[in-house]
């Protein structure tokens, strides 16, 4: 989808707000809303998901409200659309439909386990072979997908250089959707700035972004 | 050119660029939504509060950037150590203790006298958490999601950093699973300095690639 | 400027809101912006410096305006930077400071045919002779700019044909910012809707967009 | 892929989408605001109040749609009219009586069974003001002006317009200072109208390009 969180390239924001000694949390729902999305990810939905839920957020709603407003707004939804909650549920906080969680909640040390493992995100490299080594020039597609991608607008049609090969990643576009992990390789694209920002970009300066093969074709 | 906003008259809302600034009606009412979503899922079973508390207290106490100024400081001592945190991050950082979510994937990437290395996320705001913690909320704003990647000489500016011509600019977008973390340049001056030493003086900025670490004058 | 009014392409904003015999002002106030703003249009400012005003207003607020109110915020910030009013004259509707306009106010009938004849944007065609023919391929440039620009990012760096020339224009880059008039042919260029838009979209469809000459280069 | 937007809960203000769903306290505020711009605009001299009268009241009542539906009608009944409109609008819209403002430099394109023309402006919302009138708001909405270029045929579903493959769609991105407006096929059963009668049917949405001229069905 094209949104607006799609924000790379759009120089309309004004200047960057920083605050000192910013704590981890400004509210009390904060801390919640985080640690909530963090507990129910992956038994509600995939982080793909989760992420498309964020990115199907009204615009404005999206540019007026915080980030863990944003955590908040997509839990909620990926709640409602799977059928685990009702409105009624979430504006009362009195529960009418019977529990459905999937497994037993998580006791605190299970859940710090997982935190220091982690929940790694790549795939066994035999299922896919890299079309692309190290050097190869590639150009990213120019693709407009209706649902989730993480192929960014400005990326979209420009030439750039494999810089390495990460290894073989689940692929968003369909794992968002219930569609599969398709696990596949990733690559670091390295771009010139000019190329993707024209002539005023300075000469040396370049991007790198990670990328899925199927966002690559041949240059 | 004028580059400043239009005249004002905004409606009234929160400034969408800060985290801090909600009214006391907007706060009032996310508690309360959030209230009720807590006592929902606990009710189905999806969570417990003492496990919501244990999660957001290791972010508040034990995971930030304090991690990540000690796997620079060791790479700043140990040049074997470093050439492992280049080649590969994740298990170079793990050998130090950390690691975990959001970190799973780790890449660092060096600062010289003639590259420097900025990291964002375009789409959302992936993060190095276990060695940066949780993301400030300047990392998170529009403003420098936007234009890091088109403008990143104009945002360093921002931040105090005027890059001459000569330096190499590289602006990471974390746009799939991999996390990077930047390894500032050890500043002259600290060649007497511990590594507990060293590590106090590097800032999360730094690692951030919007800052450079410099020797605190009190020390000079 | 990369601004959030450079909507084309984007498919976040939800359904086409429609109203039923829509008056032509809604309130008096959109009739009154929308008779202030004509009025005081080449006195001011020129449109294109009006067109940037509106495309520097924050974004949030320009999405959640209204069309005149865009307007209305335009009008304001252009009246503020040349000093011809001032924050508390706007504010209160007394005036501090002399008269200022250049000119003394158009009668109606004076308006009236102004309206009527138009005020063309076009100039001689002897400033500078066409670079491009219909049936020439071209290539939009991949320009940044950081001011006004009439190139939308969906067509940058794409390839399109030049459907015909339209004659010799003022040249709103320039004009917007004081830089003059500069006039240069301006050109309908076709691009097939699938260099746009990758292969989802429909293969025979086009779209047409009306180019200023430093926009394109040769393909 | 559900498409819709995600759980409500938005911020109070209005919706960007309409013009008309100002609060009383909103258009209370923008109504004392611009009474205080005229103020001043008139105390300098730069407008009087009865040309603001005369020049929106032009628009209100002598300047519309009903314009350009006498052209079409003319191009419909008259194949030497047509040619000159389509080689050369301006003047062939000038000989009916209509032009100037927002529509110094206009271009007619013609639909037929093998061509849909639609007209956009997705930087602002130019429009063809002399035979178009001042546009819709859903002609000036984010919404109809990002999707257009990209999705034509899923606006003009929307719009109730449903294009068989085989015809070819035409998106007219009004970027510079030409103004563009669609001549309708015209409709089968209408052989025996007059001109003033063919006028009639032509609709505005016609002449933007998200419709199709119909004949009413009270006149079959």
């Amino acid at each position: 989808m094209n949104g607006i969180h799609d924000l790379g390239g759009m120089t309309c924001f004004g200047p960057i707000l920083r605050e000192e000694n910013e704590p981890v949390f400004h509210a009390p729902w904060e801390r919640r809303v985080f640690a909530m999305t963090m507990l129910t990810m992956g038994v509600v939905d995939t982080l793909d998901a989760f992420r498309h839920a964020i990115e199907r957020m009204d615009p404005v709603h999206y540019l007026t409200s915080t980030y863990y407003e944003h955590w908040l707004a997509a839990l909620e939804t990926l709640l409602l659309e799977h059928g685990l909650v009702t409105a009624e549920e979430l504006a009362t906080g009195t529960v009418r439909t019977p529990v459905t969680s999937p497994r037993s909640p998580l006791p605190p040390e299970a859940m710090v386990a997982i935190v220091r493992r982690g929940v790694p995100a790549n795939r066994p490299a035999d299922q896919r072979t890299p079309r692309f080594r190290p050097g190869d020039q590639v150009i990213a597609r120019n693709l407009h997908p209706i649902g989730h991608t993480r192929l960014p607008r400005y990326v979209r049609g420009k030439r750039g250089v494999i810089a390495r090969v990460h290894g073989t990643f689940v692929y968003p576009d369909t794992n968002a959707h219930g569609g599969g992990e398709q696990p596949q390789p990733v690559y670091s694209v390295c771009f010139m700035a000019r190329e993707l920002w024209g002539p005023s970009a300075a000469e040396r300066d370049r991007l790198y972004i990670d990328l899925w093969e199927d966002y690559l074709q041949e240059a | 050119m004028n580059s400043e906003h239009g005249h004002g008259h905004h409606r009234a809302g929160p400034d969408p660029r800060t985290e801090s600034h909600l009214t006391p009606e907007q706060t009032q009412a996310l508690e309360a939504r959030v209230q009720a979503l807590e006592a929902v899922l606990v009710a189905k079973g999806f969570v417990s509060p003492a496990t919501l508390d244990a999660l957001a207290s290791l972010y508040e106490h034990d995971i930030g950037p304090m991690n990540g100024a000690k796997v620079v400081a060791r790479a700043w001592v140990d040049p074997a150590y470093k050439q492992r945190l280049l080649t590969d991050a994740t298990a170079a950082i793990a050998e130090l203790g950390f690691g975990g979510l959001q970190g799973e994937h780790m890449v660092v990437v060096e600062n010289t006298p003639t590259v420097h290395n900025v990291v964002v996320c375009t789409l959302c705001s992936c993060y190095p958490w276990p060695v940066l913690g949780l993301p400030p909320t300047w990392y998170k704003s529009a403003a420098y999601r936007s234009r890091v990647v088109i403008d990143p000489r104009g945002v360093l500016r921002e931040f105090g950093l005027e890059l001459p011509e000569s330096v190499e600019v590289r602006v990471w977008d974390s746009s799939a699973e991999l996390r990077y973390m930047v390894l500032p340049e050890r500043p002259a001056g600290t060649e007497g300095m511990s590594e507990a030493e060293l590590a106090a003086l590097v800032t999360r900025d730094a690692m951030i690639g919007v800052a450079k670490v410099c020797v605190k004058s009190d020390r000079a």
